[in-house]
């Protein structure tokens, strides 16, 4: 392995989150780690739960989603008596409506990325949802 | 009184309105690009969304989704900081017809401001002095002779379609005046297709010397005195003070209320910056209006006692000022430092990054505006500006010394940043005497990069 | 003026010192204990020299150590900040022997304010209010009685041996007088073996009310106003704030030109701080004067926009006070809040340590003065004070919500600290009215620690 | 690997924000290592040479030292034409002066701690010394 190639693996590693690092083949062993855990600012003292960092990395679920593609409200069905587009378990297309959005009085359809199954629904209808928050949890196929 | 105010801008500037809204009691909405959700303005907020990426087109000037999160949590207000939509007129009519009311003047007055023409016209009209010069085309260099001639020289002649010194001419002699034009206008035919010159007074060594304007909803319109901006960088301020050391008592207060007349004729209401030149005779002229709170109103704050972004916000939900002119006074030297994360010996690249350990400075007369915490990691998306460093002391002589020891006590390690280059500008005999205009930094770069260096070089010695 | 300072302290004293030698242009030279290599007034320092050992008897207390240091470095002034040598007379002439300035008055004004019944004698004399009472001891329960009679009820009796309440009542009544007396003598000759008692009024709820006083060496004396110091703990001043809301006008004027006698009865020279204590029906009287520089001196800058360290310095140097009195005014209002690493919930227990980071509060209104910076270790030896947070505002509710989010804004990440009890006494209604003694902290400590840690529970739910 | 490629990667190492670092490949092992010591405020900007930074942690030489005793003034000998108390290479018995600091116009002799050979002399005659600096490296017997 070059320097350069260590060096990219440092500087990806480095942008991670992650603090540990083991490489092992047959002609070397790479072990990186991060102590400390910069402290970030914690939230403001006395003031009720931090909402803030509630919704700034929201906590990654497993396996992909389909996220917000603008901050808006979520929808998941077409009018407040109607069914939802998707629920958990549905099979659905490529393409196919799974939800909507709603910004400044305009509703946006979310498709589908792929064939694909639904696996959970991660917000609630009507919740204000930030740009790039996950909506859907799926599996493809 | 608003209950709930959407800060439309990052930064030091949406720390700053964060901290007004919170000593008023309204509650912050806070919005960020998902470059900048790290940044500070997010981890004080409760109330915090992700409005697009980090492109501003995308999100800090996404007005779609800026609205559509100040809807969705009931704000009755946005503020705008500067920069982004702060000027935007259209963003101001969509908050007007939204019903949410936009911290700053209406759209049509910052449409009318904005037009640079239409702005001279009205300043004329209302009697505050603007460059003299050719109110249109000049059409022939037997009019622009006799133009030249009634309003004095040296005069600048330049082409409607010029760029980049193309098209345009410098005139100090009157007998030059008439060569100078018809060459000026060859090249600009042979450069842009197009003959139509103008000329206006040229205005050799000018400060850029700025008033501080609030109007109310009742028509009450105070100024609160000067600022002198005239340290630049390309067009770029580095560091304001207030009051100007150029400006007389008799001259200040004609200035002044040649500002509330300009800012009266706008029909203007919210804060606002008159900009002058100021030539070393002591002649001013305007040359434009800003219609928002500026980078540098710390200083203005600290010689006033005033709180500007309280004042815009009362002002925006209909109160009244909260001081008469008469019970304005200025107190004491303010000078503001802009810390930028820029490297000065390289041309002024700029330098973003991690922040791996910050000292602000602190104790009597000092205040520091910022966004930066150890740890933080400065986006390049954005403009450089990491603080600002600001003090307030009796007299001038003062300011400038606390503001070298505050220059001295800042620790910025990580990027590179403007933080010496201030400091030796602090110990720059003409700074320091106040003899300076807007063509100092150029004139003297050289030499404090060159003590720059030398005081860089000394701990290896 | 002074050319090079010697500063004979520690922790924020040192750099509030070190950034007045600064801003004067005269060298600061920092002396540290073993314990304070890391410290940042060492940090900042071009000059340090370390003079003992972590315990202050060896270092900060060793005044042939600062003596040599001062001498071998062509000290002309020492400062002493507040606390160790600060109010020692011995060390003031030491000084003085060496040839050295000591800013602050001479050891002979020090040893006469530090004797508190020479100290009485003086400000009787000179028509200075003192808590009314025997001057000696009295002899009999008769004695007793009539003296009781004539300075009115309640009285304290107290034996001149007694300790921890032994030997000591109060007595509301007069016909509970000589009974009591008799009982408290018995105790008192029973545990102490002395019968000699003392007899004072005893001043119910009162405030702690103190004037900052400046005097130079011509013999100008002013008071710059005063700071109502009731928020304490065990006699430990928690938060002041300058004007008191006790105060009227009148009565503010009065205790001034008191403040002002006391200070040219005592031939005074310097900053110094007379204390009262203040009873609801607005009587006061002089209890003590502190001959230093106070931790709590920055409300009394913000407010009077002077630098009292500066001042200090000059009078030291010779020079007049930059101020008359008539010149001295008092715009708005300011608080300070002395952060310490101490455990509210854990009965105040001192938390030393590691600070892993640290964010301080900025912006319009808001001062800050630490030794701290992240990554510093807080030592075990000295007193617990990591910063003040001082906060003005043109109101006093401006002041307190400045405050609040002030306090909201500051994050210590390592030892625990007293932020949070700070911020419940910020919404107490008691103390936004204004209306508290120095009984308060006692008398609602459960209520502020239960506040506090609902308010830590809520993230959790 | 040459020392070139090592300088490399300390560099790098030392710019990011990984606090551990190892490698092992067959012909050799290298270990990196970042400690706790977050940083601390560097030499005020535009300032002199930062004496304190020379003073605070006064980078230790080789070998047990005699201390300075106290603040004070250093002299290596009893009057300015007289010989020094010790000299490099001398053997010198626990208990005999080896200097002397002043202090507030006292003289205060400081003494070999055990027999010993002197080292090195590390102050300059005269100069303003410390408490707890050290003057006189020694090495025993």
């Amino acid at each position: 392995m070059t320097n350069q190639e260590i060096f990219e693996l440092m500087a990806r590693f480095d942008q991670s989150g992650i603090t540990t690092f083991k490489l092992n083949t047959k002609d070397f062993t790479l072990e990186l780690g991060k102590g400390g855990s910069a402290a970030v600012p914690a939230a403001p003292v006395g003031a009720p739960a931090p909402a803030a960092a509630a919704l700034a990395p929201a906590a990654q679920p497993d396996g992909p989603c389909i996220t917000a593609p603008l901050v808006g409200t979520f929808y998941a069905a077409s009018a407040p008596d109607a069914e939802p587009f998707v629920k958990v378990g549905d099979k659905v297309k490529k393409g196919q409506t799974v939800c909507l959005m709603e910004a400044m009085k305009m509703m946006n359809e979310v498709h589908a990325p792929c064939d694909c199954t639904i696996e959970a629904i991660l917000q609630e209808d009507g919740a204000l949802v930030s740009f790039g928050d996950p909506l859907i949890r799926y599996r493809e196929g | 009184m608003f209950k709930r105010i959407l800060i439309a801008n990052r930064g030091e500037i949406a720390v700053r309105v964060f901290r007004a809204c919170r000593e008023l009691n309204i509650e912050p909405v806070v919005v960020y690009s998902q470059a900048d959700s790290e940044a500070l303005h997010v981890q004080l907020a409760e109330r915090a969304y992700c409005i697009g990426p980090a492109r501003s087109a995308d999100s800090y000037l996404n007005v779609d989704a800026i609205l559509t999160v100040a809807q969705a949590t009931g704000c009755d207000a946005i503020h705008p900081g500067y920069g982004f939509l702060s000027e935007n007129a259209d963003f101001a009519d969509a908050c007007a017809q939204a019903g949410i009311a936009f911290i700053g003047p209406s759209g049509d007055v910052i449409r009318a401001m904005g037009n640079k023409a239409a702005a001279r016209k009205l300043m004329v009209e209302a009697g505050v002095p603007v460059v003299p010069g050719s109110d249109g085309a000049v059409d022939t260099a037997q009019e622009a002779k006799a133009l030249a001639d009634s309003i004095g020289y040296p005069v600048l002649i330049k082409a409607a379609a010029g760029g980049g010194g193309r098209g345009m001419r410098r005139v100090f002699e009157p007998d030059q005046l008439i060569p100078l034009f018809e060459e000026a206008r060859s090249e600009s035919v042979a450069c842009f297709g197009s003959g139509e010159m103008y000329l206006e007074k040229l205005i050799l060594n000018p400060r850029h010397i700025e008033f501080q304007i609030l109007a109310d909803s009742q028509g009450h319109v105070i100024q609160l005195g000067d600022r002198d901006c005239s340290i630049q960088r390309r067009n770029q301020k580095l560091l304001e003070e207030s009051p100007s050391k150029a400006l007389t008592p008799e001259l200040r207060e004609r200035m002044g209320a040649a500002a509330v007349a300009a800012a009266r004729a706008a029909h203007y209401e919210n804060a606002g910056t008159i900009e002058f030149v100021l030539d070393p005779e002591g002649n001013f002229y305007f040359i434009e209006m800003n219609t928002r709170i500026q980078v540098e109103h710390p200083v203005t704050e600290l010689v006033t006692g005033m709180d500007l972004v309280r004042e815009q916000i009362r002002i925006a939900a209909g109160l009244p000022l909260s001081r008469t002119q008469e019970e304005v006074t200025l107190n004491g030297h303010a000078i503001e430092c802009r810390i930028n994360a820029e490297d000065p010996s390289n041309d002024f690249r700029p330098c973003p990054g991690k922040i791996d350990f910050v000292h602000l400075p602190g104790g009597c007369g000092v205040r520091v505006d910022t966004g930066l915490y150890t740890g933080y990691t400065l986006p390049p998306y954005y403009d450089s500006l990491m603080a600002k460093l600001i003090v307030h002391a009796p007299t001038r002589l003062d300011a400038i010394r606390r503001m070298r020891r505050a220059l001295e006590e800042l620790i910025i390690e990580g990027p590179a940043n403007n933080t010496d280059l201030l400091h030796q500008i602090m110990h720059h005999p003409d700074f320091i005497r106040g003899n300076y205009n807007t063509g100092y930094l150029e004139a003297n770069m050289d030499t404090l990069l060159a003590w720059s260096r030398s005081g860089e070089e000394e701990p290896k010695a």
